[in-house]
This record gives C-alpha cells, structure tokens and sequence, in this order.
C-alpha cells in the first residue's frame, strides 16, 4: 500500500491548463524523483500534495495520502497533515526563511503548534533537530537570524523544520539548484540519510539527472504536465526507452564536436605565440561597507592577484565556488572595474591603465555574453537596436551597414535577419541567449566573455547553445574566457581550465589534465561533488 | 444667577498694555473694565467721569484741574493718588515713550500735583477735545510701581482684575472686590479669541461662547438673528472703510480722475459683498453717529457713464491699469473684489494684491508704495489726519489745514461742528479717496445678557454694566 | 545596532542643523519691521529705532544665528517680539494643544488603518475587501478640511455631541481637552487611514507571496496564524515608513485643522507669529515642526532596526 | 516596488488596449480625469457665466435651472467657478509635478549613475526636504513674497523634487547591476548616454504612477494652501478658495462649501484610480497576481 497515491491528478489555474492525468505513488523509505524541464508542472505537482496551490487553481482527480484524500480533507486536516506528517523543502534557501524571526522560533513553532510541547521542549527538539542537520547549537545558537547563515546553512534550516516532526513523507523541490556544488553534495547525503534513518518516503524534484540517478529509487519524468515516463531510477536512465528520456540524458551528456585540436598554453609558448589576453599580478577590490560615519574598513580584495594568458581561438575556463570572484575578474577584462594593481594588456593594448581610448579600443574587440538571457535586453529597444549596440565605437560606419552587420551576426547564431524588427520579449529564452551572442559578435570580436552563458537554460537548450559557441569558435578563430561553476559543461567546450578559491588560481592546466587527476585538494572536492550522471550510473 | 460669561474677540491683543500699543485688542480687553482714565467714553460717544470726579476748566481753555476720588486702590493694593496721574501722564509724553497715541498728549505743557486729590494740567494751547482725549485707552492712568509689568499681568483701578492669559487662547479677568464704585455683576469674564467667521458661528451656536460683541458673522447674520435665542445688535463703529488714493501718485493726482472713480463707486453693492452686508454708506471722512456729521454721499453720486467721461476728460479714454493692495479683513478682500469690478466696468483694470498687516503698515501706510488700498480708519474722530504731510495718503490742501487749526482752538462745541462740515465737504469734494461706508458693529450675545454697548464709540467691551437677566 | 542608532542620529542632528540655516536665513529675507508693527501705524520713528534696539534686531545676521541656534540648545528660544513673553513659554503652552493632537490623529490612524488593511489583505479578492478599498479611495481623494467642516456641522452643529471648536485647557481635566480634540483628530487621521490602510494592504499582500509564508503554510500553520505571526511584521517595514512620511502630513494638517476648530496649537500660532511679524516665534515654531518630523522619522529608522533583525547588525 | 515593475514589455499597442479597457479602476481614472481636463478646456472657449462681472444682488441663490450649482457671495455663477477654477488646480498641481520631476528626475539618476558623494548629497538633500511638509515651506515661501498661485506651486513643486528624486534612484539603482545595462557598458557608452537610452524608458512607468499620484497630491495641496489663503488669491477662482469663501457661510448657503469640496474629491479620485489602474497594468507582477 503506498504511503502517497496520486490518480489521475489534474489542474488548470485560471482558464489555463497546467497539469494532466498526473499518477505517481511512493512507498515509506522510498525515494521518488520527478525530473523535467523548466514549467513543466513539477513544482505543482508538490503543492498539490501539500494543497498550497495558488488563488484560482481547480484540481480533479485524487491524491490519497495514508488513507486521506487530499483533494477533498478539510482545511484544519490539511493543516494538522502539513508539518507533521508531510514536510517540504523548497528550492530557495535565501528566502524560504522568515528574514525578522530567530531559526529556533521557527523550527520549534511546527512543534508546539502539532505537539503542544512547552516553549522549553520545543526549543530542546529544535535544538536536538540543528545537530542532526549538521549545525550543532554550540555554534549556531538558536537566537541566530537567517541572515546571519550561509546559503547552505539556511537550506540545513529548512530541511530541520521540514524533518523536526518526523514527517512519513517529505517533499524537496530543487532543494540544491541554488547552492554550490560541494554544498550541493552535502545536502543530498543529509536527505540521503534521513530517508534511510527514519525510513521516510522521499519525493525528490529536480531538473539535474546527475542528482536522481545517485538518489532516487524511481524515477517520473515530467514535460508539459503530463509524466512521459516512469520507472525504476537505474533501468530507465540506461535503457532510455523513452524517446524524451534519451532526449534528456543525451543533452546532459553532450559534447559539442570541434573542428581543430584544443590550444593550450604550453604549445602556444612554445610556438612563441603573442598572447591576445595578458593579465599580470591582478588586483581588484571592493571598498567595504562604511561602518558609522567616518570610519571606513580596509577594502575587500576580490581578486587578488592573479595573471594568466588567453591565446587567439583559445576557450579558457574559469571555474569556482560563487563568490569567488569570476565575474570580478570578468568585468575588470571588460573594463568596467579599474583594477587596484596589476597589468591587463590586450591585443597589446594596456587596459588597466584607465587610458579611455585604450579602453574604447579594446573593447571593440572585446564582448560579453551573460548568463540571464532574460536580464540582458532592454525590453523596450527593438533587436535591431539592441544587438547593434556595441556598433556605438565605430561610429564611422553609415546606417545600412549597421543594418547589414545585424543582419550577418543573426544569422550566424541560427537566427533570420527578419527577427531584427522584433522585441526581446518576442523570443524564447534560447534564442534571446543566441541574441545575445549575436550582440557579441556584430562587431567581429577577438574575445568573448561568456558569464554562465547556459547556466539558466534547460539541458536540451543548453546543448544547443554549446554547439554554436563552438562552431563560432572555428569558424572565425574566436577566444572565449568560459566562466560557469558547470563542470560537465566546462569538459565539453573548453581547453584549459582556471580553477579560482577566494580571489586566487588554486590549480590550472589542460581541461582533462585538471579534472581527472587534480592536484589541489578544493578541485578535488569539486570535482567529486559534481553530479555526474554517467558516473552515478556507472556507480549504481 | 449666572455669573460667569464667555465673549469672543477676534484678534488676541499682542500684549495688555493699552498705554504702550495701538492694537484695539487691547482695549477690548482691559478698558473699562482692568484700566480708567480721567474721564471715560460713555456708550454714545459721550465724555463722562471716571477717576477723576469732577473737573474745572480756566477761561482760557488752558488750565484743567481734575479733582480725583478718593479710596481707589491699584489691584496689586497700592493706593491711587495724583502723582500717579502726574507719572501717567508724563510718562506718557516722554521723549522715550512707546505710546501709540502720543498726539494725544501733544499740548500738555505740564501736569502739577495740586494735592493728592487734585491735578493740575496746564497746555500750550486751547484744545477742545482734550477732555475726550482723557477718555482712550492709551490715556489710562498706571502706577509706577506696576507700569513696566502691565503688558503681561495689567494692574489698574478698574472694577475687574486681570486673572489669566492662556496664549492664543483666552484671557480671563474676575472681579475687582475692592472696586472703589458699584459693583459689577459678573464674577468672572473669559475672552476667548476666535479669529474666523467659520470658528465663531459653530462657537456660538453650540453655546461655548455667549457673547461676541464685533461678529465676524458675515452671511449668517440672517439665521442668527432669526434665533430667538441670540440678540442681534447692529451698531456703527468709528470705521470708515474708504478706498484709500495715492494722492500724489499719476494718475491719482489728477482730481478728475478722482472724481470718476468716485461716480464709479456703488456703495449699495460693496456693502452688500463687503463679507457681511452691512454697513452705512459715507460721502465723506466722519461717522454718520458724530453730531457733527454731514451725509456727503450725493457729491459724486453712483454714475458709471460720467465717470468714463472724466476719465477721457483726464486723457484716459481707455481707462488705465492700477493696483489694489487688500489687507486682511473681509470687508476688503471681499470688497475689494466688488470695487475691483465696479471700476472694471469704466475702464480701470485693478491688479489685486492681497498683503498681510504688517507688509501693509510697512508698503502702504510707511512707505506709502500703493495706488489704492482699502482700509477701515477705525480710531474715532480722526479727520485730523487729513491735515497730517506725511500721511499715507499724500494729501495736501492748505484750505483743510486751515479748517483744522481752527478747530484746535476753538473749544465751543456748536463752532466746532461747523468747522467739521466744512472740512468734510473739503475732502468730500477733492475726492482724496473713495469714501464708501461706515463699518457695522454686529454683536450678537445670548437673548439673557443686557448690559452690553450697542455701538462702539471707542473700541472697548464695557462690562461694567453686564449682567444675566435669569 | 548602537552603531547603526548612532548613524541615523548623527544624520538627524546634521539634517536639523542645515534645516535651521534655512529656516533662519528665510526669515531674515522676511519683508516688514517687527517693532513698528508692534507700535502700530501712529506711532513715531524714535519709538520705532528705540524699540528696534531694545529687541536686538541691529546686530549681525551671523551674530543673531549663533545667539538664536546657542539659545536653542540650552532651551531658550528668546522673547516674543508681539507678546514679550519668552518663546519657549509660548511654544510650550501651544504644543500642549498640537501635540496631544498629533499624536491622537496618530493613534486614530494607526488603530483604524492597520487592521483595516490586514484584513482586507486576508479576504483579498472578496466583497469586504472590495468595498473596503472603495471607500479608502474617497477617503485618499477627501481634503482633510473640508471633511472637517463637515464633521463640525454633522457632530457639533446639528448633533451638538462634541465641542464646535475652540480647546477649554488641560486644567479643566483631561476629559474636556480630550473631546475638544477628537473632532480634529478625527478630521485628520481619516484621510491618512485611507492611505495607510492601503499601504498596510499592499505591504501584507507582496509578504504574502513571499517564499517564507509558504514555509510557514507548509508547517501546518493556519491562515489566521501566518498573518498574524509571520507576514505582519515584514509588512511593517513599509507601512512604517509610511507612517513616518504621514506624521509630516499630519504635523502639515494640524496646522490647517487647528484653524477650521480654533484650536490655539503651534498651527495657530505660527500664522498669527507671521501675520504680526513675531519672527522669533515664526522661526522656532518652524524649528519644532521640522525637528518633531526629523525625530519621528529617526524612531521610524530606529524602529526599523526593532522590526528587522538584519539592520541591527549594520 | 521591486525591479519586476520594470519588465513591462511593450506589447502591441493592441493588446495593451484590450487589458487597460478590462482595468475597472483604469477606465474610470481615465474617464474621470478627461472628464476633468476637457471642463478646464472648455472654460477657455465657454463659461455659462462671465465671472468678471459681480452681480452681488444675485448673491447665494441656490442650485436653480438657471444657475446649477447656485452662485456664490458675489452672485457669481457657481457652475462657471468651478469650471474655471479646475483650470487652477490643474495648472498649479501640473507645474508642480512638472517641477519635481524636471528636477528629481535627473538628480535621481545622476546620484545612481555615479554613486558616492554625490548619491549621500542626493539622499541627504532629500531627507532636508523631507523634513520640511508643503505647508510649511509654503509658509514660509508666501511669508516672504505673499501669497499666490505661484508661490503654492513653488512650494508644491519644492515638496515634489525628493518624491521623484527618489523614485528615479531607487529605479535606476536597481537597472544599473542589471545586465543589459553591462551590456551597453560594454559598447562604450557613457553613464549620460546609458541614462538616457536604457534607465529613463524603463523607469517611465515608475515615473508615471507616481506623476499621477503627485498629481492628486498636489491638487489637494492646492486647496489646503487656498483653503488656508496661501494659495490662488481672488478673483483667481480655486477650489479651495472658493471652500476658503464658504466656509463662513455654510449653514446659510451649504451648496457653496459642497460643490467645489465634490470637484476635489471627484477629480483626485479620478487621479488616483488612473495611477492604481497605470500601476497595474504596467507592473506585470501584480497582473499575473491576479
Ligand atoms: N501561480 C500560477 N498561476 C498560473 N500559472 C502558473 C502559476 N505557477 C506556475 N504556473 C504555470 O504552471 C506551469 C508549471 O509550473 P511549475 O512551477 O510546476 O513548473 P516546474 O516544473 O516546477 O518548473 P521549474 O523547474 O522552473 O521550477 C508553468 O507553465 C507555469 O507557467
Ligand atoms: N559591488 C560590489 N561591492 C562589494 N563587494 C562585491 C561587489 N560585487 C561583488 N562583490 C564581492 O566580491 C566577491 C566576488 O564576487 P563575484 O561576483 O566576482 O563572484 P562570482 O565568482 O562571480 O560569484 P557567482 O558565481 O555567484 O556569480 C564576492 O564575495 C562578492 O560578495
Ligand atoms: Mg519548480
Ligand atoms: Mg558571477
């Protein structure tokens, strides 16, 4: 008899339908994943079972929860359920927690409210509840707030409110895709092993196959409302009998096929190369928030001193932990940071000077494609405007050939010079990611700095993206700096790799060179943690 | 029976001194009532006895001795004698003195202390109105021991005694037990100081305030007077409220021009959109109350059609552009709206410029910066000022000077008032403003209350005879 | 926290200097003499230039600031020029009306405004919700003396519930003073309600949506209890900066209403100090007026930090 | 208001059309306020009455088929007052609006595009002003040159400048980290020119909301400075000089208080639905909410 039974579940909000003859059921100590892209239902799915759904939702069908129908319990049942026998976990640890209440008065709240334990025992459990996700009292007193936690922190915060009741079952929707990659892992072993202590059923919400294949026993996979396929984890990640399936786990696997052999540091030096990027001792800072009037802390160093090389028609990655200072560094390339000391010479151009036409000369040169293909448009210009923009340096050049570069640079991103007349908001997020490439590129670049450039993008889109940023690579010898903390995505495209910790290189080298045998113990955790769906097949 | 009452006054006095500021406020408060003087102003205008009993006055007309009462006492207790009178006086008169009205004192040669019943006033000259000078507020007689103190905590011989002042509020005054004449009935006076129309008829209305002796009542006179509950009294003041001229200033200089705004003029209408409708119309600078009055309204009748004539007679066909500085009461803001139009109508474009008190004292009345402004004159039997160079009128006629330098020594009253038609028709004639009406007294007091004046011969609320008929 | 209390006060005191050079420096251009005004139109040039000497007016601008800021300080705002009586007294008397007045309109504003938008929050999208938010939106649109008049004419004309006007002093007890002032109050809290309860409405509606409350559902929470325990103080933080804009409004409408209900406040005074050219009763009632809106709106800043957990460590 | 209020995608004017005339509170603002702008219009070309003239004879009369709101203490025709005064309100509270944006808009963006001192000079000023209510700068400003339209409008468009420097700052500050901004940034193009290009057309919404909300604002401001005779001074006919007029007379003609109280509420009612239904329909947030 299965712990969650859900038949035949639909929903539509508003007039719109969302979700269609939904069917899925797990057993106590059993951990079920749902994968699917983005807007695929998923997360509504969850609620439903929680019946936390938003204003003008209608649902049909049954959700039958230890012997409660879901669909039909009154409100006070659902909220004796909730928390106590159903947990839930979302995605956003910054702000899943009330910003202006203490961590202990929010995890001991569920207790006394389904409990009716005193304030001491609740705060006791509470207590009892933070060892067991890693944050022991002696260090993270209950009076803490949630700002004052880390992300990964928080999420342990979230899951002790969800688990503090010992709920049959618990729902996790994304509960990693906000976190760093070594967080990430830690969080799975957790939920990992309170499923296995408490024999807890598991409803795992995901758009990582990496993460389900090492954790979940079965596996539902979602598209457009409706689950397209289901079935034990292992069997159906290998066999992938579902077309769609396949689809989904070709695309996380994908390697984008290069024309040249990789062009590394070494084989350039040794040909006596000039590089086309030299960065030499690189310092940036931030200065620090004022604290009272006058007194000002020593400025906070986000980079600190690092110098490296790119090389024409060279993909050089850059890889870390958020916050390291990747985007820092990027932006200091760019030139919309002065740096604090150290040199940046591109094309033989000193760009860390502040010398403004050496800047406005380099930067003809120079583009940047950013990871939100949502955020990077002004939404009221026209494409046409939009991608012509970076034409502003050479105003030599008359209107119809403006129009005429657009028009080449849209079509060497796959899209038609048609699309010029149309607004951002006209396009999917796919092909306003190929937009923004194709700002990139009207003005013929010799190094393109890609910021996550497919870190928002479903894995089939993602997939998509790589193949044209390498084809544009070999057809017009472009270099690209690759930041992203996506290591499977980093192993398919690019040729060296930088790994960056607090502001310095920790290790570098040849892309398989590093990531297969690292030398310095943080690319090791790295890499370790990083979901990896061949590997955790290959591990089942 | 009752014996407290409430009144409303407009304007708080700024202090409670009436020998040292000209503010009416303050004699609405204490004359009469905290402060007497030699003489007092009777309800009709009329001089009577006041601390002084009785008077002789020499063949001459130069020499006044007051025979003054006996057991008056000041109500900080000291005792009241004639050199009290004597400092009043010369205190008054003083090179440093702060007296608003110190030209009431002008002809005083000196003051003698006879006895200390008995003072001896000695002028330069015959002055038939001295006796009725003895009579203002700013002419009460103080002690020294209290004079610098009075502005804040008033100490006088009155039958009331200074109680309290709550800022912008009230002030209260009680009984006076050791009053040296009849006791007066009410225990107990508070004035409350309301300056709007809007603020006084809800006040009155709901009984918080029984009694308010200059109305601001404006268009809800009609209702009030049709509650049986309230008397409604119209009495004249001392205000003439005239369309103040420039005399000197182009093209006011030019009497034609003069005369054409006077024929301009419908006084019936300004009276009725004065902001309360009432008010009796004047042809001339005196109050129609005065005996000596003249009804010069038929100089330049209302005619419209002749005014534009002697307006292109003066060379202005097409009429001119003027300003109109209004201060703040409503007789001119509102009425100066209504003149604003009338002169309109033949051509004069009039600019409103409306100006608070003290830029009006500075810009019009000191540095006589205007063209035309409307003002309420309202100290009693001011003709005189015609006569003075610096006025803000800049007029100047040697005839009417003539007229009043007679007046100054002539002490025989039926003379008197002939010399005062003949200078009325003067300034009535050259047209030196637009005369328009005598501003209307309008108090309004629970129908149980008696006792109250009916005009308003000085400005003073005399409560000596006030009392509650239940 | 007494980092970030120190900060804001430091703010305060500064923005309330410049605010005094200002005021100071506007009353100076101020057209009209003080001491003639004083002795009327009659009166002679002497006694003009004598009383002007007597009040201090022919020393230095820069001499007087230092003399009136100084005095500030210490507490002694000077001698009124129309009433010779010193300021502070004066001040002292009338703020006894203004602020009673404020902070009732206050109270008024906050008891009537708050629940009234959390509630139309909870039941949004309902008819309750809907008329509520109508008739908020005339009380936005209605000028606070012109509902005054209204008020007066209803209450005390016809109905002769409450006092027309006019303030009878603490003196006679707390009970008179307080009716006098509950029709003011009234008059002015109203209008501002309607724009708080619609702020409180829109505040608990984004928290609403918050990521947070659907933690605290999903703890088993009940409706009733995630407004009262979670979303109201997140709420508060815009609705206290509101609240801290509308004491100014209100500081403003006390002056306007003080003068439809005669009440002898700051408001009154300050239009009668100007009319008689009383600048030193014009200049330091401005002063408290500003610096009464500068320190609501450094406990608004301070409370902030009561509210919100996360400036406290700022 | 968050950084989402600025994503409103300029969709086809069509579409927009549809969704505005489905916003109740939009259509009725709209009406109301057209209603309002073509009385003021009209009264250029037509009033029922001539103004100028004063028939006092014909004074307070009430609402009649000949005068349909009545006439005022001068006999003045009240319909025709109203008419003539909206024109005030709306010029007074329009420059004023005017005047706080043409200043707080650029200074607001100025102090998000450079930041630092300038920024604290910004914030700091605004705090100043701030501290000073309309009223009382309005005091103040009428102590010193008289009282007037002008000086109401100053005093307004004063009190106006930091509502919109703000707005404009706080909308700015949340585009300048966004990444289209970088982007151009990355073209060359200086803070002026970003301003202009991208901050402005995104934060026009923004600006528009609160155009119309300062708008309603400033017209109450109006008739409270009026009202108090620190505004419109006659025979300029205002709203709230003609309650300044009536306020004596009420309980004998109380047609003179009620109608211009109702052209107030009616007209900032008006004002105010326009912004919440502008601020809806451009705040796609709030739509999907509903
Ligand atoms: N409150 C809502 N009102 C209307 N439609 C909604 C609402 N929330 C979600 N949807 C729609 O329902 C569909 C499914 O959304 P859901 O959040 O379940 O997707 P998901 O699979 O969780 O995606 P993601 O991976 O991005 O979280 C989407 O098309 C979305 O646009
Ligand atoms: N404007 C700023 N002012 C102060 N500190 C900043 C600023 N921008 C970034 N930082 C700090 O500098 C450090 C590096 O930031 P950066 O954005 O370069 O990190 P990142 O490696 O790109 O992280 P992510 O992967 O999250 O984008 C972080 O600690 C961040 O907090
Ligand atoms: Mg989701
Ligand atoms: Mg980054």
């Amino acid at each position: 008899m299965a712990l969650l039974a859900i038949r035949d579940l639909g929903l539509t909000i508003g007039r719109q339908p969302i979700l269609k003859d939904v069917s899925l059921a797990i057993e106590p100590g059993e951990v079920l994943g749902l994968v699917g892209e983005s807007g695929s239902g998923k997360s509504l799915t969850a609620l439903s079972v929680m019946r936390l759904l938003p204003h003008g939702s209608v649902t049909s069908g049954s959700i039958d929860f230890a012997g409660t129908e879901i669909l039909a319990a009154s409100e006070a049942r659902m909220c004796a359920l909730r928390g106590d026998d159903i947990g839930m976990v979302f995605q956003e640890p910054m702000t899943a927690l009330n910003p202006v209440k203490t961590i202990g008065e929010q995890i001991a709240e569920g207790i006394r409210l389904h409990t009716g334990a005193s304030r001491a025992e609740a705060a006791a459990r509470a207590a009892q509840m933070m060892e067991r996700v890693g944050l022991p009292v002696a260090d993270f007193p209950l009076s803490r707030f949630p700002h004052q936690l880390s992300g990964g922190q928080r999420q342990r915060v979230v899951i002790a409110i969800a688990c503090a009741l010992n709920p049959r079952l618990l729902i996790a929707d994304e509960p990693t895709t906000a976190l760093d990659v070594t967080i990430q892992a830690q969080i799975l072993d957790l939920l990992r092993d309170l499923v296995r202590e408490r024999s807890m059923a598991l409803l795992l919400i995901t758009h990582d196959l990496g993460v389900v294949a090492g954790m979940a026993d079965r596996i539902a996979v979602m598209r457009s409302g409706e689950i397209l396929d289901h079935g034990p984890a292992v069997p159906l990640l290998r066999q992938r009998r579902h077309p769609y399936t396949r689809r989904l786990a070709e695309a996380s696997a994908h390697v984008p096929t290069r024309r040249g052999a990789p062009i590394l540091d070494r084989a350039a030096r040794a040909e006596a190369r000039r590089p086309l990027l030299e960065v030499r001792e690189l310092v940036v800072q931030y200065p620090a928030a004022r604290r009272g009037l006058f007194r000002r802390p020593p400025p906070f160093r986000a980079v600190r001193g690092v110098s490296f090389d790119i090389y024409s028609g060279q993909t050089m990655a850059l890889v870390g932990e958020s916050g390291c200072g990747k985007s820092t560094l990027a932006r200091t390339i760019l030139g919309l940071q002065r740096p604090a000391s150290g040199t940046l010479v591109f094309d033989g151009l000193d760009i860390a000077s502040g010398d403004g036409q050496a800047i406005a000369a380099a930067r003809r040169e120079l583009q940047i494609v950013f990871q939100d293909p949502y955020g990077s448009f002004n939404p009221r210009h026209r494409v046409e405007r939009l991608v012509a923009e970076p034409l502003f340096l050479r105003p030599e050049l008359g209107r119809a050939e403006k129009q005429e570069r657009v028009a080449r640079a849209l079509e060497a991103v796959g899209l038609s010079a048609g699309d010029a007349a149309k607004y951002p908001h006209e396009f999917s997020g796919g092909q306003r990611q190929r937009l923004a490439i194709a700002r990139a590129l009207v003005n013929r670049p010799k190094l393109i700095i890609a910021d996550e450039p497919v870190s928002a993008l479903d894995v089939s889109i993602r997939a998509q993206i790589l193949d044209l940023l390498s084809d544009l690579r070999d057809r017009f010898g472009i270099a690209y700096l690759f930041i992203s903390h996506d290591l499977s995505v980093v192993r398919a495209l690019c040729d060296e790799v930088l790994v960056m910790r607090q502001g310095e290189f920790v290790e570098r080298g040849p892309v398989d060179e590093v990531f297969d045998r690292p030398s310095h113990p943080y690319t090791r955790e790295l890499t370790a943690a990083a979901p990896d769906l061949e590997r955790a097949l290959a591990q089942a | 029976a009752r014996d407290t009452l409430t009144l409303g006054v407009v304007l708080e006095p700024p202090h409670l001194d009436p020998t040292a500021g000209a503010a009416a406020a303050i004699d609405e408060v204490v004359y009469a009532n905290v402060f007497e003087g030699l003489t007092r102003i009777g309800p009709s205008g009329e001089v009577l006895p006041a601390l002084a009993a009785s008077w002789d006055i020499s063949e001459d007309g130069k020499v006044y001795t007051f025979h003054l009462r006996a057991n008056v006492k000041f109500h900080d207790g000291t005792g009241f004698d004639a050199d009290d009178v004597k400092f009043s006086l010369d205190r008054a008169r003083a090179d440093d003195s702060v007296n608003a009205q110190k030209g009431l004192f002008a002809q005083i040669d000196t003051v003698e202390v006879v006895d200390p019943a008995t003072v001896k006033v000695t002028l330069k000259q015959p002055q038939g109105s001295f006796l009725y000078n003895m009579g203002w507020g700013d002419a009460v007689i103080v002690a020294p021991e209290s004079a610098e103190t009075n502005k804040d905590k008033p100490v006088g011989t009155g039958p009331f005694r200074f109680d309290n002042w709550a800022k912008g509020s009230s002030i209260t005054i009680v009984r006076n037990d050791d009053y040296w004449g009849d006791k007066v009935a009410l225990a107990k006076a508070e004035f409350r100081i309301i300056p709007d129309a809007a603020a006084a008829i809800p006040a009155l209305l709901s009984g918080d305030v029984q009694c308010f002796p200059f109305m601001p009542v404006g268009d809800a006179l009609a209702q009030i007077e049709a509650d049986p509950r309230f008397t409604v009294v119209i009495g004249a003041t001392e205000g003439e409220t005239i369309l103040s001229t420039n005399n000197k200033k182009p093209p006011f200089d030019n009497l034609k021009v003069r005369q054409a705004i006077a024929h301009a003029l419908n006084r019936e209408e300004i009276i009725a959109g004065n902001g309360s409708g009432l008010g009796t119309p004047i042809g001339t600078h005196f109050s129609p109350g005065n005996e000596a009055y003249v009804d010069l309204t038929g100089t330049y009748p209302y005619d419209p059609e002749k005014a534009k004539a002697l307006l292109a007679a003066a060379g202005f066909p097409n009429g001119f552009k003027a300003t109109l500085k209004l201060p703040p009461p409503a007789y001119a803001r509102d009425g100066g709206q209504v003149v604003a139009s009338q002169l309109r109508a033949v051509g004069i474009e009039l600019e409103l410029i409306p100006v608070e008190w003290a830029d009006w004292l500075e810009q019009v009345f000191k540095n006589k910066d205007y063209d035309l402004t409307i003002v309420s004159h309202t100290e009693p039997n001011d003709i005189g000022i015609y006569a003075r160079k610096d006025y803000y009128f800049n007029y100047d006629n040697p005839d009417f000077d003539k007229v009043m330098a007679d007046l100054d020594a002539t002490s025989d009253q039926a003379k008197r008032n002939e010399l005062y038609g003949q200078a009325q028709r003067i300034i009535a004639e050259d047209a030196v403003n637009g005369y328009m009406f005598q501003l209307a007294k309008v108090g309004v007091w629970d129908a149980k209350l008696e006792g109250m004046w009916h005009n308003a011969p000085v400005q003073a609320n005399d409560l000596t005879k006030v009392r509650w008929t239940e | 926290m007494t980092r970030y209390a120190l900060n804001r006060l430091l703010v305060g005191l500064a923005t309330l200097l410049v605010a005094s050079v200002i005021v100071f420096s506007v009353m100076e251009i101020l057209p009209g003499d003080p001491a003639r005004l004083m002795l009327g139109i009659n009166a002679t040039e002497d006694a003009v230039v004598a009383l002007r000497q007597q009040m201090g007016l022919d020393q230095p601008v820069v001499l007087r600031y230092l003399h009136w800021i100084g005095g500030m300080v210490v507490g002694d705002l000077g001698r009124s020029y129309t009433y010779s009586v010193p300021v502070l007294e004066l001040v002292a008397e009338r703020a006894a009306v203004s602020l009673p007045l404020a902070i009732l309109s206050l109270l008024l504003l906050t008891v009537v405004a708050i629940p009234v938008g959390i509630f139309a929050a909870a039941r949004r999208g309902s008819a309750a919700d809907a008329a509520t938010m109508a008739v908020s939106q005339i009380g936005v649109a209605i000028p606070n003396f012109w509902f005054a008049l209204l008020l007066v004419y209803l209450f005390a004309v016809w109905l002769r519930l409450v006092p027309a006007g006019g303030f009878p002093g603490w003196s006679a007890g707390p009970w008179p003073g307080l009716k006098a002032l509950l029709l003011p109050a009234v008059a002015l809290a109203l209008p501002q309600a309607a724009i708080l309860s619609r702020v409180t409405r829109s505040a608990m509606i984004d928290v609403l949506g918050e990521d947070y409350i659907r933690t605290a559902r999903a703890k088993g929470l009940p409706r009733a209890q995630v407004l009262w325990r979670h979303a109201l103080r997140n709420a508060l933080i815009p609705v206290l900066t509101i609240l801290g804009l509308q004491f100014a409004y209100l500081i403003a409408g006390t002056i306007i209403i003080e003068n439809v209900f005669y009440l002898p406040g700051l408001g009154r005074l300050i239009f009668q100090a100007i009319t008689q050219r009383d600048l030193i009763v014009v200049e330091s009632v401005v002063m408290l007026l500003v610096a009464s809106v500068i320190i609501v709106n450094l406990i608004v800043d301070l409370s902030y930090a009561i509210v919100d957990p996360r400036l406290r460590a700022a | 208001m968050s950084d989402l209020a600025f994503a409103a995608p300029p969709t086809g004017a069509a579409t927009f059309l549809r969704r505005a005339l489905r916003n109740r509170s939009f259509v009725t603002g709209l009406a109301i306020t057209a209603l309002v702008a073509l009385v003021a219009l009209v009264s250029f070309f037509w009033t029922p009455y001539d103004i100028t003239h004063l028939p006092v004879a014909e004074r307070m009369k009430p609402p009649s088929a000949s005068n349909l709101f009545g006439t005022d203490h001068f006999g003045r025709d009240i319909f025709s007052m109203i008419m003539i005064g909206s024109r005030n309100s709306i010029a007074v509270a329009l420059i004023a609006v005017g005047i706080g944006m043409g200043i707080g808009v650029p200074l607001g963006c100025a102090a998000a595009a450079r930041g630092g001192w300038l920024d604290e000079a910004v914030m700091r000023f605004n705090d100043i002003v701030f501290a000073f209510p309309a009223l009382l700068s309005a005091i103040m400003i009428t102590a010193i040159f008289g009282p007037g339209a002008v000086n109401a409008i100053i005093a307004i468009g004063i009190f106006n400048i930091p509502v919109f420097a703000r707005v404009a700052r706080a909308g700015a500050l949340a585009l300048w980290p966004r990444e289209f901004i970088m982007a151009a940034r990355v073209a060359g193009k200086g803070a002026a020119r970003i301003t202009v290009e991208h901050i402005l057309p995104n934060i026009v919404s923004l600006l528009l909301v609160q155009g119309t909300i300062q708008f309603a604002l400033g017209i109450l401001a109006e008739a409270g400075l009026s009202y108090v005779g620190l505004g419109a001074q006659p025979p300029m006919p205002s709203w709230g000089r003609m309650l300044f007029d009536a306020q004596t007379r009420m309980m004998v003609a109380p047609h003179l208080a009620l109608f211009p109280g109702f052209a107030i509420v009616i007209t900032v009612l008006g004002l105010n639905l326009l912004g919440d239904g502008l601020r809806d329909l451009l705040d796609p947030r709030l739509n999907r909410e509903r």
